[in-house]
């Protein structure tokens, strides 16, 4: 069960049957289920879905970042060594050095009581040779390169006297310090306001090209993934239910939560009328329905979804969809085209 | 954006499921105060022996079949002490925190509400309470008011409140900000009604917690006055005085201390449990 | 769709609201003056009746604010707020909670939104209550009424919000508000803490509600798509001044205030297809502590020029109920006769 | 960032908390029934005798009168002179004060040695069976009444196993802390529970903080990310806490001051009550609120530090 | 032998204020003796003279003064000599009116002649049987006049603070450091006079340590562990105790102390009526109280009954069997004549934390229990007790009592002679009993004197304000290492010829 794309080059990044789950006082959840997926050299991967669809939980896994009572099973190939076995010691040295990644909250993620600077060095020092003035100097560049003016006085500040987006590119800036190559980035403009979600996606556009880093891209904003994404994939109750390319997938949805996804952005020459809304909420973790995870929400459920989990598959060229009714959902348009 | 919170339907199993899934902590210190609760209403069901009578045949008997745990220097029976010493110390631990309780609630929620100078002036009055050792400050208000349990709520609830208070203060000025606090003045409520309704509700979670605490405390302060003969007086069983009586019998007659020891231990342990699984079951309520 | 614009229900008449922030001892020593947070600056507006107004802005440009001054949580500290031609500051008693119970808010967080130890059916009993809406016996039978307008399940009055999903809760939020048979509704973020597929059932709801109980309704976002498809007419707002405002098609196809187009540049289309690596605007929200002089605007636009460092602009007329606050009057009118907007890449 | 202000702040907050203290004091002390003279000499006291006593510490005086003395002699520094102990109370709180600091900051120290590593072990195996078995003996420990704890480390530790002198304060400064060993352990223990319940529940919030997780996403070994990031942001509450433990922890020291024979300021603010000396007790007690205070001060100049949000 | 040698003792309080004349309690005067010297010196049974700073007297025949030698070559402790001047000053300074509390013991002294630099005379206002009694009394200590006088302050009383700060002393030991409520030092006094029983100088003892441990447990662990090598007021319930144990003398000293309760006999108190001033009810109580039991609880057996309201060891003491003896029979024909309802309310103030009461307390509470009558037991502080005590407002308390002075005329005059304190605030009042004392306190007939006491005590004990309890010896715990040290029976610690074994 994987995201193939048909293309000839061997990815950097290999997910494999990840499959995270929690214990809760509800039982044990699976937040994450058999996810496959691949990152490839230079690309931009979005990952979207709702609130509670697991993209933080794949994200974390990948990096081993699940607290105790999570465990995680499966595989993620990093340049063919597999992260979920490896030992503790290694595996810091691919941390923030090979594999950064970037928090969905900067004011959460940065440690209150420590000055930006030093945020900055720690990465530096555990993974650079540098001593403490080239550590100084480069994190100078690292805040110069992610468009913090004034680097040198700002070095000493705190978080907190930092503004929102500010803090962002602090954040985008420790996760770039030791040059990784692979960046996980965990919705790193949700909380930001349009302007500076541009700016910062434009900077780790940028970045990218000019550090010829893959990006996981984390977002549930499909506006974003249409601004940024190479290819993407789609994630409902803690399953990928369709994967490509960007522009394919909006132009042609195969799962009928991808098309009720787009349907629900408002869009430009339908003012006042009614949204293409998906009826319901998505479900809780602890009640996930038989069949098709979304078959209580969908309009094109029949019978066979209600009983029969549909495995993902090539339904077309570099497209993967996991439902019964693609035909029909491919049929029925996209909303957005 | 947020995690949406699942659709539950609360069904009556659903609600039995939940009450299995109280914190174990919880379900424990419920337990414990239970059982003391029971020693404490009924003690005469369960004690062997009048628990004033003096047995100048057994003064300072070890545990033997006749005195489970044994006679003090009186040769009343011990375990009929401990026993009836449940009623007098839950007593103390209710009284001595009830009225603290009460008035620090309700002050924290008016000048939390408040805020401004009332909060400025409250301020003072907190520093100024903490920074005199409390066990001092209630020692002299007991030797003000005399000896004696009475004096001793008097004097606990004098110092007592202000915890209490500030407690509530803070987590009502953090509610207050919250939107169902402004939704409140905006449907046109008035103050009052939102500061008690609507607020302390859900501000008193941390006073709840402390309180717990506050009892198991206020046993033991019981028996430091008790020990400095303050607390309960003769011939009433109380752990604390039971402890004190004890003292010179450590090495011949180690019963006597050992066993209200005990149950002091169990019960504030009790308390303690209760308050951690309050916290912990307010808490993921939330 | 025909919008009755015909009487104004409310208007914002140079409103200004200033926070002042508490003085640290060194300031007091040094003699330095107060330092206040310039929330609003004199924002002027008028809204119809049955018509919806958009507010747009980014974060801290007093969208929150303004929403509060209007249900009257908080005063301005200069100007006015007239409802029904009466200055809201002078309403007392009655007057006051009647004014309460006719401009309703719902709030952008649905979880702090809602009293977490009262039942649905204890929030809607007491606002009907206290406000006097229905007798007792009649209250039951309100609720259900209510839960049955926002389409919630009749079980659903017995339950607390934690039971609730974030888009459930929302709803509780509007027939709260709903119950005391408000003519104006104010939402401020209602929606954008919602999942995608949420958000659209509950603009859905509001658009309905909208049409069936006629009412008037102020919808503050900073989610440029939202506040596009659901307001009549749209104001964006920007360090505490509106700097455009008119009827939604007009500000959107032809912004006439640089502001406005750096906003809808930045927002990233639905259209896969269509991708630029310019940045729409440079820098960040200046500081509301101190405000820049001359237009707010002046330290990220890239049009400023002299005139815009010296001098405020007001909101002028652009079209039919349409107006901007831009020193280049002719800003967005016809594309040839303004520079493009100088774009760069960051690096 | 300069703490100078907000310290400058802390002590202009003082000034009235201490007036209304001493307010307080003058008038709680003189509410005791009994009067100096009848403590002092007791049952054997002839009328006269007490009378004349009485006129001799001008306490025939209107208390208003009494009061602006005792300002007067605040405000020149004097605090009068001890009626039971016949001496100037400035000097005997001088000689009694210190042991008093001693004795509660050997407590404060071992309470932090107990509780911030036990409270890192219990936290790292929270519900674990060692942080069942840590908490439960602190349970133990902050259930037993301070005197009867005190007599069994006493007779245990002192008299049994000879490895403490049993109570008494020694000559030099190292015999002091080993003296004082024992009671600052006694003192200790219930503080010491009360920090390791608050820093253990702090740690496993600031465990599960994303810039924990973000720490670890660094690379970072765990022992500096434990000390860094976890550690310093635990002990911002904490700290507080302690802060405001202090009061507790002078009052813990009236009974382990007795029990120890330890010759402090706790017991003899309650001798002084018991001897209704009055100027001892209102020296004492300012004594005290000046130390309390500062030590306020010094946890929220460590909290500061902590916690740089804290100092505007 | 070697006999120097620091020896530790065990305190439960400590002193306050050193100064003979000045001081308050017996805190001051159980260590004074070790301090100042008096002209005479009491045995060690506390009831007899013998010399000190002098080595001879004489009362004159008419009983109004009395002639003393003075020792060759004493010296105070700074090396100087004790004139006849200072011991005039002394003893002048004593007998002045207003001075200190104690004045009453040497209130018969008109003024002090000296002949030559050897011989004074005390001159009496009246004759005083007690006179010599009151001169092994520590308020007639010997002081250094010079120094004292040139001590700072204008006052006596300024003068004594000054002095007791860097005191020069006439006894056997002198003030070498003094941390107030910690401990206090004493160094041996080098220019001491006496010699010991192997002609060698006194006192042994290089110095003593008293140190301040007032929680009994911690004082005897402190003796236990070597730490100390005497400890007072050993705890009764664990004398038995320290009797087995190997290291430790655990000695009884006889004492003149006892045990009683007060019974306030007004008839109304606080506006209500006091079954207390009933003769027979309060005749009850005591027949209802088992004495014996109360020993055995309280005491652990090492109390005695009374057989007097003053202990045996007080002179002229006088009565052979215990008073009230326990009958429970007798109470209550008592209690039904005395027509004082069942069911009838007392209150019993104890000091508050003091076990010993505590302990009577609730005892008496049960043995009431049996007349029918309820006893609330108060615990107050001793200040808050000695206020309604002097006020008398109180109903009950209960009380032990110790002599200063070797002399029946001190516990009299407070329980018995109404003008001094009322009876111990009792209000109790018997006329004989006044006319006796009054007649004692000059009768120089030795045996006449003896008979007024004897009819004091039996009217007394008959109808007096206060139910006996017991009277007890001294507990002190002593390292076996030490010898010869005493407490003699009104309390004083004598460390004269104390030494230690190695
Ligand atoms: N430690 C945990 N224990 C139990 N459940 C967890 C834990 N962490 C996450 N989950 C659950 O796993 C699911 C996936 O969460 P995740 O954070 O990956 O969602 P997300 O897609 O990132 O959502 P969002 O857009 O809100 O960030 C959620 O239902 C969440 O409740
Ligand atoms: N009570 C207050 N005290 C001080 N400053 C305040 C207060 N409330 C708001 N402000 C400040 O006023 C400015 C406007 O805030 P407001 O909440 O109105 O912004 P907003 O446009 O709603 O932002 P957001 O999109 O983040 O909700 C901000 O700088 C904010 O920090
Ligand atoms: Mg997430
Ligand atoms: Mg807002
Ligand atoms: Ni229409």
């Amino acid at each position: 069960m994987s995201a193939l794309p048909s293309q000839a080059l061997t990815p950097a990044l290999s997910v494999r049957d990840l499959t995270t789950t929690f214990v809760t006082s509800a039982g044990r959840v699976t937040a994450v289920d058999n996810v496959g997926f691949d990152v490839f050299p230079g690309e931009v991967l979005g990952l979207v879905g709702e609130s509670g669809s697991g993209k933080s939980v794949t994200l974390r896994s990948i990096m081993r970042l699940i607290h105790a009572p999570g465990v995680v099973g499966g595989s993620v190939l990093w340049q063919g060594r597999d992260l979920v076995t490896m030992p503790e010691r290694e595996l810091r040295r691919i941390r923030g050095a090979e594999i950064a990644m970037i928090f969905q909250e900067p004011m959460t993620a940065l440690n209150p009581v420590l000055p930006v600077g030093l945020q900055i060095e720690e990465n530096l020092k555990a993974h650079t040779p540098l001593d403490r003035a080239g550590r100084t100097k480069r994190a100078l560049e690292l805040m110069d390169l992610v468009g913090i003016p004034e680097a040198r006085r700002r070095l000493s500040d705190y978080p907190h006297q930092f503004s929102g987006g500010m803090r962002q590119r602090a954040m985008i800036a420790i996760s770039l310090a030791s040059n990784p190559k692979l960046l996980l980035a965990d919705e790193p403009t949700t909380a930001l306001d349009v302007t500076i979600q541009d700016q910062i996606l434009k900077l780790i556009l940028e970045l990218k090209r000019e550090l010829g880093m893959s990006v996981v891209f984390v977002t549930h904003d499909l506006g974003v993934v249409a601004a940024t994404c190479d290819r993407m994939a789609v994630m409902y109750a803690g399953r990928i239910v369709e994967t490509g390319e960007v522009a394919s997938v909006f132009a042609k949805p195969r799962h009928a939560y991808t098309r009720g996804l787009l349907g629900s952005v408002p869009r430009s020459g339908a003012e006042r009328t009614m949204l293409l809304s998906i009826d319901g909420t998505p479900p809780s973790l602890a009640a996930i329905p038989p069949g098709c995870p979304f078959n209580p929400r969908c309009s094109f459920a029949t019978e066979v979804c209600r009983t029969v989990v549909p495995p993902l598959d090539e339904v077309s060229p570099a497209r993967l969809a996991a439902c019964h009714h693609h035909d029909r959902v491919a049929a029925a348009g996209s909303p957005v085209a | 954006m947020t995690v949406a919170a699942p659709t539950a339907t609360t069904t009556p199993r659903r609600r039995r499921a939940r009450l299995l899934r109280l914190p174990s902590t919880l379900i424990a210190g419920a337990i414990i105060l239970l059982v003391s609760l029971l020693l404490a209403l009924f003690p005469q069901l369960i004690a062997p022996y009048d628990p004033t009578a003096f047995d100048y045949n057994a003064l300072l008997a070890p545990p033997s079949a006749a005195h489970l745990l044994g006679s003090d220097s009186f040769g009343r029976d011990v375990l009929s002490r401990v026993i009836h010493a449940y009623g007098l110390d839950l007593q103390i631990a209710v009284f001595a925190t009830v009225p603290a309780f009460t008035v620090g609630v309700i002050v924290g929620a008016l000048v939390g509400y408040a805020g401004g100078w009332v909060e400025a002036v409250f301020g003072r009055v907190v520093d100024a309470v903490i920074t005199f050792p409390f066990l001092v400050l209630v020692i002299a208000i007991v030797a003000v008011l005399g000896p004696g349990l009475t004096n001793m709520y008097i004097a606990v609830g004098v110092v007592g409140w202000v915890f209490y208070a500030r407690l509530v203060a803070a987590e009502v000025k953090v509610q207050k900000r919250l939107d169902y606090a402004d939704a409140g003045r905006v449907m046109g409520y008035r103050p009052l009604r939102i500061i008690f309704r609507h607020l302390l509700p859900n501000s008193i979670t941390p006073a709840i917690v402390y309180w717990m605490t506050d009892m198991a405390l206020a046993i033991l302060l019981g028996s430091s006055l008790g020990y400095l003969g303050l607390g309960a007086q003769p011939p009433a069983s109380e752990w604390g005085v039971q402890i004190a009586d004890g003292k010179n019998f450590m090495n011949t007659a180690w019963w006597i201390s050992v066993f209200p020891g005990v149950a002091i231990v169990i019960t504030g342990l009790g308390f303690s449990l209760l308050g951690d699984g309050l916290a912990e079951l307010l808490r993921t309520r939330k | 769709m025909m919008i009755p614009m015909n009487d104004t229900v409310i208007s914002a008449e140079e409103v200004s609201k200033q926070f002042t922030l508490p003085q640290t001892m060194s300031r007091r020593l040094r003699g330095a003056p107060q330092l206040a947070v310039n929330a609003l600056n004199g924002v002027n507006f008028t809204l119809k009746r049955g018509e919806t107004l958009g507010i747009v802005g980014e974060s801290g440009c007093g969208k929150s604010t303004l929403a509060r001054v209007l249900v009257g949580l908080l005063d301005c500290t200069e100007g006015k707020v007239m409802f029904e031609g009466n200055d809201i500051a002078y309403l007392r008693g009655n007057a006051r909670r009647s004014y309460n119970r006719r401009v309703q808010m719902i709030f952008q967080d649905p979880y702090s939104s809602l009293n977490p130890r009262m039942t649905v059916r204890q929030v809607l009993t007491e606002a009907l209550h206290v406000h006097r809406m229905r007798p007792r016996a009649e209250i039951p039978g309100r609720i259900a009424e209510l839960l049955d307008l926002v389409r919630l399940p009749d079980d659903a009055a017995d339950r607390y919000p934690h039971e609730f999903s974030g888009g459930q809760r929302q709803r509780i939020g509007i027939a709260r508000a709903l119950a005391v048979e408000p003519d104006v509704l104010v939402a401020d973020e209602l929606v954008s803490a919602l999942d995608v597929s949420v958000q659209a059932q509950v603009v859905n709801l509001l658009l309905q509600l909208q049409e069936k109980l006629h009412l008037t309704v102020v919808f503050v976002a900073h989610d440029l798509r939202l506040v596009r498809h659901i307001s009549h007419r749209v104001a964006v707002m920007y360090l505490g001044s509106i700097l455009e405002i008119g009827p939604t098609e007009a500000l959107f196809s032809t912004p006439r205030q640089p502001y406005t187009r750096a906003l809808l540049d930045a927002a990233p289309e639905l259209d896969p297809t269509h991708r630029t690596t310019s940045v729409a605007a440079r820098g960040e929200l200046p500081s509301p502590i101190n405000l820049p002089v001359g237009c707010p605007f002046n330290t990220r636009c890239p049009f400023a020029f002299d005139r815009c460092f010296v001098e405020r602009p007001l909101l002028t007329e652009r079209g039919p109920m349409h107006r901007a606050a831009c020193h280049l009057t002719d800003f967005g009118l016809a594309p040839a006769a303004v520079p493009p907007m100088q774009t760069e890449a960051v690096s | 960032m300069s703490l100078l202000p907000y310290i400058f702040r802390r002590i202009l907050q003082l000034i009235p908390t201490l007036v209304f203290i001493l307010v307080v004091v003058f008038v709680l002390v003189r509410l005791l029934p009994g009067d100096p003279a009848s403590a002092l000499i007791g049952d054997r006291a002839l009328d006269a005798d007490v009378q004349r006593i009485n006129h001799e510490l001008g306490l025939d005086q209107p208390l208003p009168v009494q009061f602006l003395y005792f300002l007067k002699q605040v405000a020149t520094g004097d605090l009068g002179n001890s009626l039971s102990l016949k001496a100037p109370v400035i000097d005997i709180v001088a000689q009694r004060l210190p042991v008093t600091i001693l004795l509660t900051t050997m407590a404060a120290v071992i309470a932090l040695l107990f509780a911030v590593p036990l409270a890192f072990l219990a936290a790292l195996r929270q519900d674990g069976v060692v942080d069942t078995v840590i908490r439960g003996v602190f349970q133990v420990g902050l259930s037993m009444p301070v005197f009867y704890l005190g007599l069994v480390l006493l007779t245990v530790l002192a008299a049994g196993l000879h490895w403490f002198p049993v109570g008494g304060y020694g000559e030099t400064f190292p015999d002091r802390v080993y003296h004082l060993f024992l009671p600052a352990l006694t003192l200790a223990l219930s503080l010491a529970a009360v920090l390791m319940r608050n820093l253990r529940s702090a740690i496993i919030g600031v465990l599960g903080a994303e810039y924990v997780d973000f720490a670890r996403a660094k690379g970072l070994k765990s022992r500096l990310i434990l000390i860094r990031h976890v550690l310093r942001n635990a002990l911002i509450s904490t700290v507080t806490l302690f802060g405001l433990s202090v009061g507790t922890l002078l009052g813990g020291a009236v009974i382990t001051e007795t029990v120890f024979a330890v010759p402090g300021a706790g017991r003899l603010m309650i001798d002084s009550i018991y001897g209704r000396d009055y100027p001892m007790v209102q020296g004492l007690t300012l004594a005290l609120a000046v130390l309390v205070s500062l030590t306020f001060l010094l946890t929220d100049i460590v909290q500061a530090w902590l916690d740089p949000r804290v100092a505007r | 032998v070697d006999r120097g040698g620091t020896l530790a003792y065990g305190r439960y309080a400590d002193s306050l204020f050193l100064e003979p004349v000045l001081n308050d309690g017996n805190v001051d005067i159980w260590v004074l003796s070790n301090l100042y010297d008096t002209l005479i010196l009491p045995t060690d049974d506390g009831q007899g003279l013998r010399p000190g700073l002098a080595t001879d007297w004489k009362v004159s025949e008419d009983g109004l003064s009395v002639t003393l030698t003075l020792r060759d070559g004493i010296k105070f402790s700074d090396g100087s000599p004790i004139t006849v001047d200072d011991v005039k000053w002394s003893l002048e300074r004593a007998a002045k009116p207003d001075n200190g509390i104690w004045q009453f013991l040497v209130q018969s002294i008109d003024h002090v002649e000296t002949e030559g630099d050897k011989t004074v005379v005390i001159k009496l206002k009246k004759t005083d049987p007690a006179i010599l009694s009151a001169l092994t009394v520590f308020n007639t200590g010997i002081m250094p006049k010079k120094l004292f006088e040139a001590a700072a302050g204008a006052t006596d009383a300024e003068k004594a603070k000054a002095f007791a700060e860097h005191p020069v002393s006439s006894g056997p030991f002198m003030l070498q450091s003094w941390q107030k409520g910690a401990d206090m030092k004493l160094a041996k006094n080098p220019y001491y006079w006496d010699k010991g029983e192997d002609g060698q100088p006194l006192p042994y003892l290089d110095g003593i340590d008293f140190q301040v441990i007032p929680d009994d447990a911690t004082r005897i662990l402190k003796l236990q562990s070597g730490e100390l090598q005497g400890a007072e007021f050993i705890p009764y319930a664990r004398v038995s105790e320290l009797k087995n144990d190997d290291n430790i003398n655990m000695e009884l000293f006889p004492s003149t102390r006892v045990e009683y309760v007060t019974l306030n006999v007004r008839p109304q108190l606080n506006g209500k009526d006091n079954p207390l001033s009933n003769e027979k009810f309060r005749q009850a109580l005591n027949y209802a109280t088992n004495k014996r039991a109360i020993i055995q609880i309280v005491t652990h057996g090492v109390g005695t009954e009374m057989t007097s309201f003053m202990s045996k060891a007080t002179p002229l003491h006088a009565g052979d069997t215990p008073l009230y003896p326990y009958d429970i029979a007798k109470a209550k024909q008592l209690m039904s004549e005395s027509g004082v309802p069942a069911g009838s309310e007392l209150t019993l103030l104890t000091l508050a934390g003091n076990q010993d009461e505590v302990g009577i307390a609730t005892a008496l509470q049960q043995m009431w229990q049996a007349l029918g009558v309820k006893l609330n037991i108060q615990q107050v502080d001793n200040a808050s007790r000695t206020e309604q005590y002097r006020a008398g407002t109180f109903q009950m308390r209960l009380a032990a009592w110790t002599d200063d002075i070797a002399d029946p005329n001190e516990i009299t005059s407070y329980f018995a002679y109404s003008p001094t304190i009322d009876a111990i605030h009792t209000s109790w009042k018997n006329d004989e009993v006044n006319k006796l004392f009054e007649q004692s306190q000059s009768e120089t007939d030795p045996e006449k004197r003896r008979e007024e006491y004897a009819r004091i005590q039996e009217i007394f004990n008959s109808t007096g304000p206060i139910v006996p309890l017991y009277e007890t010896p001294y507990p002190v715990a002593l390292s076996k290492k030490v010898h010869d040290f005493v407490q003699i029976p009104l309390g004083n610690n004598i460390f004269r010829s104390t030494w230690m074994s190695k």
